[in-house]
């Protein structure tokens, strides 16, 4: 059982609030595990399987293979846009 | 060459920041900066009373100094600075100083103007709007984006 | 449309400047500055104590007016301002501020460094090095020349 | 008789002065007559008549051509350069 901590930025904050704590049976699972397990638990979450959603596991922007271990924190995030 | 970045959650003093970079500067010359402000209404002409930058307490600020420090390894300038607001900012407000130095004028120049297109794209902040219309999430335009393909990189 | 020139005969505070440019701007979003500074050597290296910039009465004034109204008519920016130092100057010390601001980035940053290439070339100045190695008068270099001949006009 | 003030800017100035001023018998001149008699008076004039001297007539930049009348100012100048 491992406690993974997700986060959300941008505009998808609006339909899914900015944190919350996920549990996982296993010890080691994907990002990608991740994305499928929140649209299953909640409609609102499908957001997440557009292609303009990114993620970051301890603030490092990876790809949806990338694995997560037990302590890590995931953020999802919309379009980033700064100046 | 040196690269420095800083994230604001104050007020953004643009004239203090210019002030600061060029002080006891004597061997550059030349000093290209760029100051985006709030503007009162949205590209869709909408009135705007509040603009809010989100941002995430690791990667925003490394996503300033890592932009910094690409302008400053790409181009021929000695010093490259970025302060970028973020929170809640009133129209007429700094949202983002830049500047560069360098020797040479159109280095200065490219760096500013390069840097710029890359934090309009690239910088990690989620942009909000809000007036008496409505309230909407603003991504990087298709103009913001046009200007960052200009550059090879 | 706005266009604003003034012949500094002190010392010319750059951030005050910016501070007053970007002052109650809401409408503009983008405010694009250039800063020359008095540099301690002299492009061929020799040291430079102190740099003079002689000046006509009437012509000079007239020609920095004349050169942001160029500026202000031919890019789509709001307001141009040129502030140009003359007489004897120390490295370090500002040489010339110039502003543009503009709703629209690029505009800007193109007023702006073509407002530079015409004053290097075109302002009228006479501008005298001296240091520890002799003194000379100084005439705009082949890159100011080819960083002029970039534009149609 | 005419009185004209005639001034110099830019490195002709380490030759010739800031300013001086000069008597002409005619009523009316050109610009091109002004540099020449200063050429004759003067050898170290001589540095006018390279084309980029440039001449201005009250203020406004002018060609060899340009008549200049009593109580108007003459300007020669070298090479300027601001920025």
């Amino acid at each position: 059982m491992i406690r993974i901590d997700v986060s959300f930025y941008g505009e998808i904050s609006d339909l899914l609030g900015r944190e919350r704590a996920m549990v996982f049976a296993a010890d080691d699972i994907t990002v990608g595990e991740i994305r499928a397990e929140l649209a299953r638990q909640d409609e609102a979450a499908a957001v997440l399987l557009k292609p303009q959603i990114r993620v970051a596991v301890d603030s490092r922007v990876v790809k949806d293979d990338a694995s997560v271990k037990a302590g890590q924190s995931v953020v999802f995030f919309s379009v980033v846009s700064g100046g | 060459m040196a690269a420095t970045a800083h994230l604001e959650l104050g007020l953004l003093d643009a004239g203090q920041e210019l002030t600061r970079f060029i002080s006891g500067r004597d061997g550059d010359g030349a000093v290209v900066s760029f100051t985006g402000l709030a503007r009162a209404n949205a590209s869709n002409g909408q009135e705007v009373s509040c603009l809010r930058l989100d941002w995430h307490p690791e990667m925003t600020p490394r996503s300033l100094i890592e932009l910094a420090e690409a302008v400053a390894a790409r181009f021929d300038v000695s010093d490259v600075r970025v302060v970028h607001r973020a929170g809640s900012i009133t129209p007429g407000e700094v949202i983002v100083f830049v500047a560069a130095a360098s020797p040479h004028r159109r280095q200065a120049f490219l760096a500013a103007d390069y840097l710029m297109d890359r934090l309009k794209t690239e910088a990690m902040f989620w942009k909000h709007e809000s007036g008496p219309s409505g309230a909407r999430w603003v991504e990087p335009t298709e103009q913001d984006r046009a200007d960052r393909a200009r550059w090879s990189d």
